[in-house]
């Protein structure tokens, strides 16, 4: 079947940058872009990718202190105490990194299928698979030493997540099936599945409201000071999957098929296998953030509300991190703390905790509209490349 | 609108003009914590902030709330206001239970009050739980529905299946069944996710089948799901007629005006009352740590009292009565 | 006659389903009656919401913010009839929410050159942030959405029953279907709408405005997804709640690939996934399986029509990708 | 249906040279100092150029050369940012298509503009549809294709949706869509170079009756034989500028060749004979499926051995890209066999067909052979990224990348800003040079070649001729599949005919007859 996504198949030749047999050969780096720039300029134009969002960011919270000031409060004050809360004190903080785990950690399950132009959607119910998973795994081996019972709640819940995002990436590989729908399916299949378990089979006969035995006590994780285990292990995955991407044949096989998926399979990397495992790592991801709040966070047990809207947040993340995995770490941060600080906010101000919504969102567009680049760059605006175009496939 | 209604919006957490500081011993703080969701729910959040803002006044309490967005957060809300040394802290749902009880011994000098949270052994000295009977409610608004049932067939509309819910369903299926063998119940519980309990839209297509079906009665039980149900009925023909519905948690003829054509009554527990006289007690010293039983039965009925027939209403207010000094059992094992 | 050929198996799967309604119907009409209205009455926002997806993808733009697009025409919708006591106000206003919405997503992408997926997500968390930001309770409509009884159609055993005898957004729902279908496939709109869908330089070279035919469809394809939201706060319940969506701007989403980007398979598909729905509801408590299970019945049942028949759908070609003039070809 | 309809039409139509050099009175496209840049490409200097009413002006000009650009400015996509274009007097900008329709300019473009999902009808009336009551008359829209097919003689049936039609037959839906609105000056931008030599030749007598009747035409090509066949006069473009103008009577294929490039190019191929040693490739009795499930190789054998170039000669659209794809792994074949030096590769996937040593220049390089948004290095890589020593076990090793690159990139002579330049910033003809290069590097046992001259310009058609003849030389089997017949015939040691998915003739091509082959290709055996 052609398919005009991708040039038009007619086999005829798409217009070359210009390259005579005389002359000597002219520069065709960028389709006819300007010469970068050299110094401080050229350096901020190589930098813009990290530039634009730190301007977006100064500039949703301007936005922002409109909105606050219309509630009548002084802005300033206001965000005095959310980010005072939660970068200036010990609680803050660990609020702070305790939020920033799972969200990289989903953020990375959505980049990671966004390489492969496959759109994730099911993290949600990814994350709740490897949660439940990993408490179950935990109360099976509960008589072992702590250490090893968290080793284990972690590989189940990878194993979880993994399994349950294999379906979707399964069913794209062998029966077209989108995978949009497929994981926003299985989303609700696996909340149905969990209540089920923890009202039956793991329920914890000691509690009235339905929760899964809790993780022993020697497995729970404590943090170091402020800063939770979670926090290193997310820092560290984020920082191999961008290895895995960028240096590994694994990465390069991803890569190739998100951008044409022709050319992989004509150079012999096989499609429906790097799909499922693309899924499946992805998944593993989100599954492991759900093993990690079951083992980190009070009350460690799988409880309603164990993923909150996690999964989804891992969209915003990746999104705002332009579907970059360390991206997500700078944008975790920044979710993190707004959502550490949104209480001490509407503690001390009353502001309601949606501004912090409304804040993100004025981000996620500013960062995302070419506009502040124009406004800075002008024609040395960077192009970035279009997450939607997987969208068909 | 209710009584003192909620924060009307953006004002948000204050509800005092002057803010004194609470570590003094005369000024009287009341903190509150929401469990996820608003003091605007119309449903137990809501109760819980209008029981505080109800005797507010008379205890010249200085009040304020904070709303939880994510229940990893329980501990962190409530440590507001025990840094800002309030004198009590009321948490809202049972989900809080666990973080409640671990600031009680973190901060022994602060009281507590664990709303739906049952207390077991071993108590904490500071910390109360206050506790209804759903079935007990469940079980008076089902003697009334199979009481007035013309169809025999009566429903129930309710959010996640979790304890409350079950113990709400029970009690009316038997309360209904004890009142009218003949009836038949049909309830059903929304899918399991973020949304069962707000989820009007669902709550309403069910009540929908069940009226469409030949239930004469709906009652709904599951938060926004459930008053999606109560709406729906309210909007079918021989509402308040032939057909009726049953708040929850709360008298709802206050917090849902777009149910008042069919709301007859509400299976409710008398949060608001629970609260004011834990407050009352706590400001007088006389509070006891463990559980404090608040009331459940049936709300007034208000526009109905005159469609509901004198013997029912006598009926029914001594089940309301044996229910509550333990005479009648509602059936319901959770 | 052509046509029928084509469509034997749609045609055909259509007649089964209809004689087993009947059958169904015949056994136990009241039951019957409940369920399908039931479904009816789910299904409603779903192809709505799919219909605003329909047009917007067709013209080349993915719509994942049709959630937030309902969410806040739902509030726009009930509160402004419930601050002018006017249904009539209320509907529009909806309605005009969706197409401010629709044209928030057309100005960005089409204009702004905006990743499209990115736009719908802002659009998403926005309109959770707003309409609970702004949320007030304690208001209430004036009057209940008429119900109406369409002439003699109403008077048709089971199907005047479901689909006759409803609100009017539910019949403008109802509508809608053919009319966006006949709209795409026989008119000068829809051959221009699906050229700039599925290869806009083509339509360009053609001497079509493509910009502003995306522009235009978009924004005016909020409509539909405006209706879903005036539908689910003042039609279906009379009350906005926060988050009152729940979901059904995702599902809408699933609906609308699921329905291959065409509304005719788009209703079927809406259809099909309220009677499950349905289904799951009324087996609760009858047969003895926990209701966990039952209630994933419309899911799962998606997901394996899905794997065994319909998988492949076939996306417009260049949705997703924005068009910049003088680049395309 | 639509095979038949190209056999229909491929009747062999002699294209004689009209003189009709007399230079016609009125002028009916003028251009003046036309500049456009793309950032700091000059795409096109200062060009002034004009065509009389009836009268043939081709373009000539390498890869990226500007012509396309230009007529783009003609046609209204883009906008100029120096000089005028008037049109039959009138020098107010076009401002767009829509403009440059009206005003009776028609074009065909060098990529498909047909939206693949709709009939030809459909295509052919987007954009001045007519209508009643609201309904598109899709009736008339038939009618109209009718029409118009028959009036030109190219015969295209008005229900088919483009994409199910071969590339020839949506080649003539284009030209009848330009045609389907009136049209003074008709643009065509290398209209023929995805036809057959008879498609080519039916194409030519349309554009000389259309001269004839008084239309102009604007015609680019790389085939200088096609330009000498029809064009009253050529420009030829270099960089962006017109570096020339002839009548096409005062001048021969060398002349312009040397004019485009700069320098004398070698048009015929040097080879020596072959010395063929052991069968590489053997196939048999291949039948593979088409995406519609149509058996498009059908009963195919063919054995192509070391040291010799095997020609597959055959009107687009009879299996070749079927047979190259069941060859490469990538299209499982339904039954018969593929044997590789006596091995089995009939079930073999594309990474073990490529292990098992079978280089693939493949058809549609910017589909298949490139990954556009990567760079130069990556994509001579592109199936060996996972090989020592491009890569340590799982990771990959970019010094060996990047240095397997620079080897490469002077070897290939490819112009290109290094060898990190993104793959789609380069020309066609660079393009497909890496493609060229990145399959013949690893010493192949079979080398298959598909169309790999397409679109590509003369200097590049040299370089990449003189390469397969040097990997034929070196010892490979060389499969060469190609539409164009003038390439087969000077590169293959033996030809093979394929129509309807077999092979119907094989014959040596040292002697082989031209017409003979065209004859055969047609179907006609
Ligand atoms: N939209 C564009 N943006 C940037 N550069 C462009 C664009 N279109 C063309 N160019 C550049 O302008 C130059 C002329 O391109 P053009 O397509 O006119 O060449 P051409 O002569 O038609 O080549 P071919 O024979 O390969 O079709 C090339 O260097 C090309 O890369
Ligand atoms: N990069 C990708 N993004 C999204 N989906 C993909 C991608 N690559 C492959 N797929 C899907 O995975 C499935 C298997 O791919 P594969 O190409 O083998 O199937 P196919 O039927 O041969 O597809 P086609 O004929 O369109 O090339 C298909 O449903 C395809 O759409
Ligand atoms: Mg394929
Ligand atoms: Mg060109």
């Amino acid at each position: 079947m052609a398919d005009p996504r991708d040039e038009p198949s007619d086999g005829r030749p798409a217009t070359g940058a210009v390259a005579t047999e005389t002359a000597p050969p002219p520069v065709v780096a960028e389709r006819g872009a300007p010469p970068p720039p050299t110094g401080v300029l050229g350096l901020l134009v190589r930098e813009q990718s990290i530039i634009v969002p730190i301007v977006a960011v100064i500039a949703a919270l301007a936005i922002g202190a409109v909105l606050i000031r219309a509630q009548g409060v002084n802005p300033m004050y206001a965000y005095q105490s959310l980010f005072s809360y939660s970068f200036g004190t010990a609680d803050g903080l660990r609020g702070t990194f305790e939020k920033m785990v799972p969200l990289i950690l989903c953020g990375l399950a959505v980049v990671i299928p966004l390489r492969v132009g496959l759109f994730n959607i099911g993290a949600q119910g990814q994350l709740m698979s490897g949660a439940i998973c990993a408490a179950a795994a935990a109360h099976a081996v509960r008589e072992a030493p702590g250490f090893l019972i968290a080793i284990i709640a972690m590989v189940a819940g990878i194993l979880g997540g993994a399994m349950w995002a294999s379906i979707a990436g399964a069913l794209k590989a062998t029966r077209g099936v989108h995978e949009v729908i497929s994981t926003i399916m299985l989303n609700s299949i696996a909340a149905g599945l969990i209540d089920y378990l923890v009202n039956g089979p793991l329920k914890d006969p000691t509690q009235s409201y339905p929760s899964s035995y809790p993780a022993p006590e020697a497995a729970q994780f404590q943090p170091l000071g402020f800063v939770p285990i979670g926090l290193p292990i997310a820092l560290v995955l984020a920082i191999l999957v961008a290895w895995m991407l960028r240096r590994t044949t694994l990465g390069f096989q991803f890569e190739t098929i998100g951008r044409n998926r022709h050319a992989a399979s004509y150079a012999g990397i096989k499609l429906g296998g790097m799909i499922v495992l693309a899924m499946a790592v992805a998944g593993g991801l989100a599954g492991l953030s759900g093993s990690i709040e079951y083992l980190e966070i009070d009350p460690y047990r799988y409880q309603d509300g164990i993923a909150g809207s996690l999964g989804f947040d891992g969209i915003t993340i990746a999104l705002l991190a332009r579907s970059t995995p360390l991206g997500t770490i700078p944008a975790a941060l920044l979710v993190g703390a707004l959502r550490a600080g949104s209480s001490t906010l509407m503690f001390n101000t009353g502001i309601q905790p949606e501004i912090v919504d409304m804040l993100l969102a004025i981000t996620l567009l500013l960062v995302s509209l070419p506009i502040i680049a124009k406004l800075i760059f002008r024609r040395h605006t960077a192009k970035s490349s279009a997450l939607a175009s997987s969208w068909g496939s | 609108g209710g009584t003192s209604g909620p924060a009307t919006g953006s004002g948000g957490g204050t509800n005092t003009a002057a803010s004194g500081d609470c570590s003094s011993a005369e000024v009287f703080c009341v903190g509150l914590v929401t469990d996820v969701g608003k003091v605007d729910d119309k449903g137990f959040n809501q109760a819980a902030w209008e029981g505080v803002e109800q005797v507010k006044g008379e205890l010249g309490a200085q009040t304020k709330y904070v709303e939880t967005t994510d229940p990893k957060d329980y501990a962190k809300n409530i440590k507001q206001f025990t840094d800002a040394k309030y004198d009590v802290i009321v948490t809202v749902g049972f989900l809080m239970a666990d973080a409640t009880r671990a600031a009680g011994k973190q901060y022994p000098n602060t009281k507590f009050i664990g709303f739906d949270q049952f207390q077991a052994d071993p108590v904490v000295p500071n910390v109360t739980g206050l506790i209804f009977h759903e079935d007990q409610a469940g079980y008076a608004a089902g003697f009334l529905a199979g009481s007035m049932t013309k169809s025999n067939k009566i429903g129930v509309v309710l959010g996640q299946e979790i304890p409350p819910t079950q113990a709400y369903a029970a009690g009316y299926e038997n309360g209904a069944k004890a009142a009218n063998p003949a009836v038949s119940v049909s309830k059903v519980y929304h899918p399991a996710g973020n949304t069962a309990f707000n989820d009007p839209v669902w709550g309403a297509g069910e009540a929908k089948k069940m009226l469409a079906q030949g239930a004469d009665f709906i009652f709904g039980a599951g938060g926004g799901t459930g008053n999606g149900a109560l709406q729906e009925t309210a909007k079918t023909s021989g509402a308040g007629d032939k057909v009726f519905c049953i708040g929850v948690d709360l008298d709802q003829w206050d917090t849902l005006p777009a149910a008042h054509p069919c709301l007859i009554t509400s299976a409710e527990k008398h949060e608001k009352d629970g609260i004011g006289e834990l407050l009352k007690q706590i400001k007088g010293n006389t509070v006891k740590p463990g559980n404090f039983f608040g009331t459940a039965g049936i709300s007034p009925f208000h526009d109905f009292d005159s469609k509901v027939p004198a013997d029912v209403k006598t009926k029914v207010a001594d089940v309301v009565k044996k229910l509550e000094d333990g005479s009648l059992a509602t059936g319901y094992k959770p | 006659m052509e046509w029928l050929k084509r469509n034997q198996i749609t045609v055909g799967a259509g007649l089964v389903i209809l004689v087993a309604a009947y059958v169904f119907y015949a056994v136990n009409s009241n039951v019957a009656t409940s369920m399908f209205s039931g479904a009816w009455f789910f299904a409603v926002p779903l192809v709505l919401g799919a219909l605003t997806g329909v047009v917007g993808e067709r013209s080349g733009v993915v719509n994942i913010g049709i959630e937030g697009q309902m969410l806040v025409a739902a509030f726009a919708a009930f509160f402004s009839a419930a601050a002018t006591g006017s249904l009539i106000v209320g509907v529009l206003v909806g309605m005009l929410a969706g197409i401010a919405m629709g044209a928030f997503l057309a100005l960005t992408t089409v204009k702004g050159l905006m990743d499209q997926i990115i736009a719908g997500v802002v659009i998403n968390i926005v309109a959770t942030g707003l309409t609970s930001f702004f949320y007030r309770p304690g208001k209430v409509l004036s009057a209940n959405m008429p119900q109406w009884e369409v002439p003699l159609l109403s008077k048709i055993p089971l199907i005047g029953d479901v689909f006759f005898q409803s609100g009017p957004i539910a019949l403008f729902a109802l509508v809608s279907v053919p009319v966006v279908h006949f709209a795409l496939f026989r008119t000068r709109w829809g051959l221009r709408t699906r050229s700039i869908g599925e290869y806009p330089s083509a339509a360009d070279t053609a001497g079509i405005d493509v910009i502003r035919m995306r522009l235009v469809n978009v924004t005016i394809g909020g409509i539909f997804a405006g209706a879903a939201g005036a539908y689910l706060s003042m039609e279906a319940t009379g009350g906005f709640e926060r988050g009152m969506t729940a979901g059904r701007g995702f599902l809408a989403l699933a609906i609308l690939i699921f329905g291959g980007w065409r509304p005719l398979r788009v209703f079927a598909a809406a259809l099909f996934f309220g009677f499950t729905n349905a289904l799951a509801s009324q087996l609760q408590g009858v047969i003895s399986i926990p209701q966990q299970f039952i209630t994933l019945l419309p899911y799962l049942l998606t997901l394996i029509v899905l794997a065994v028949a319909a998988g492949r759908v076939r996306a417009p070609a260049a949705v997703g990708q924005p068009f910049v003039k003088g680049e395309g070809s | 249906m639509s095979q038949e309809a190209t056999q229909d039409t491929t009747r062999d139509r002699p294209v004689e040279a009209t003189d009709r050099s007399a230079a016609p009175a009125e002028r009916l496209l003028d251009i003046e100092g036309l500049s456009k840049s793309f950032g700091t490409v000059r795409a096109n200097r200062d060009i002034n150029l004009h065509v009389g009413r009836g009268e043939i002006v081709a373009l000539l000009g390498e890869n990226g050369a500007g012509k396309s650009t230009l007529v783009k400015q003609i046609f209204g996509l883009i906008k100029p940012d120096h000089g005028t274009i008037t049109i039959k007097g009138d020098a107010s900008p076009i401002k767009d298509p829509k403009d440059a329709i009206r005003r009776g300019i028609g074009m065909v473009h060098q990529h498909f503009q047909l939206v693949p999902v709709m009939t030809v009808a459909e295509n052919m009336i987007l954009g001045h549809e007519t209508t009643s009551r609201g309904v598109l008359d899709i009736e008339g829209a038939r009618q109209l294709v009718r029409e118009l097919s028959d009036k030109h003689g190219l015969k295209v049936d008005p229900d088919v949706e483009v994409e199910d039609l071969p590339v020839g037959t949506q080649q003539r839906v284009e030209i009848l869509k330009a045609l389907s609105r009136r049209v003074d000056l008709l643009i065509l931008d290398e209209p023929t170079a995805v036809l057959t030599p008879q498609e080519t030749d039916e194409l030519l007598t349309v554009m000389k009756e259309l001269a004839a009747g008084g239309t102009s035409i604007v015609f680019i090509t790389h085939k200088l034989r096609e330009v000498l066949a029809v064009a009253d006069r050529v420009y030829v473009l270099r960089q962006g500028g017109v570096v020339g103008e002839v009548a096409t009577a005062d001048t021969d294929a060398r002349g312009l060749a040397t004019m485009m490039v700069g320098r004398d190019v070698v048009l015929r191929v040097d080879k020596e004979e072959a010395t063929p040693g052991d069968d590489v490739l053997s196939i048999r009795d291949l039948v593979v499926l088409d995406d519609r499930q149509l058996r498009a190789v059908d009963g195919f054998s063919l054995d192509v051995r070391a040291g010799e170039i095997v020609g597959v000669a055959g009107v687009e659209g009879n299996g070749q890209r079927e047979l190259v794809e069941a060859i490469a792994g990538m299209r499982p074949p339904q039954s018969g066999r593929i044997d590789l030096l006596g091995k089995d590769i009939t079930k073999a996937n594309p990474h073990d067909t490529h292990v098992a040593g079978v280089g693939h220049i493949p058809e549609d390089r910017e589909r298949h052979g490139l990954v556009a948004s990567y760079s130069l290095a990556d994509n001579l890589v592109l199936n060996r990224f996972s090989e020592k020593p491009f890569a340590n076990g799982f990771v990959r090793d970019f010094d060996e990348v990047r240095k397997n690159a620079e080897a490469l990139f002077t070897e290939f002579d490819i112009r290109a800003a290094g060898v990190q330049a993104m793959a789609g910033s380069l020309s066609g003809g660079n393009k497909q040079k890496v493609v060229v290069a990145r399959e013949m590097s690893f010493r192949p046992k079979l080398l298959m070649a598909a169309q790999p001259t397409r679109g590509v310009d003369v200097g590049s058609i040299e370089f990449i001729h003189r390469r397969i003849v040097a990997a034929r030389d070196a010892g490979a089997a060389v499969l060469l599949v190609s539409a164009e017949l003038d390439e087969v015939l000077s590169l293959a040691d033996r030809i093979a005919v394929i129509h309807g998915g077999k092979v119907v003739a094989e014959m040596p091509g040292k002697d082989a007859d031209r017409t003979e082959i065209g004859r055969l290709m047609a179907g006609d055996h």
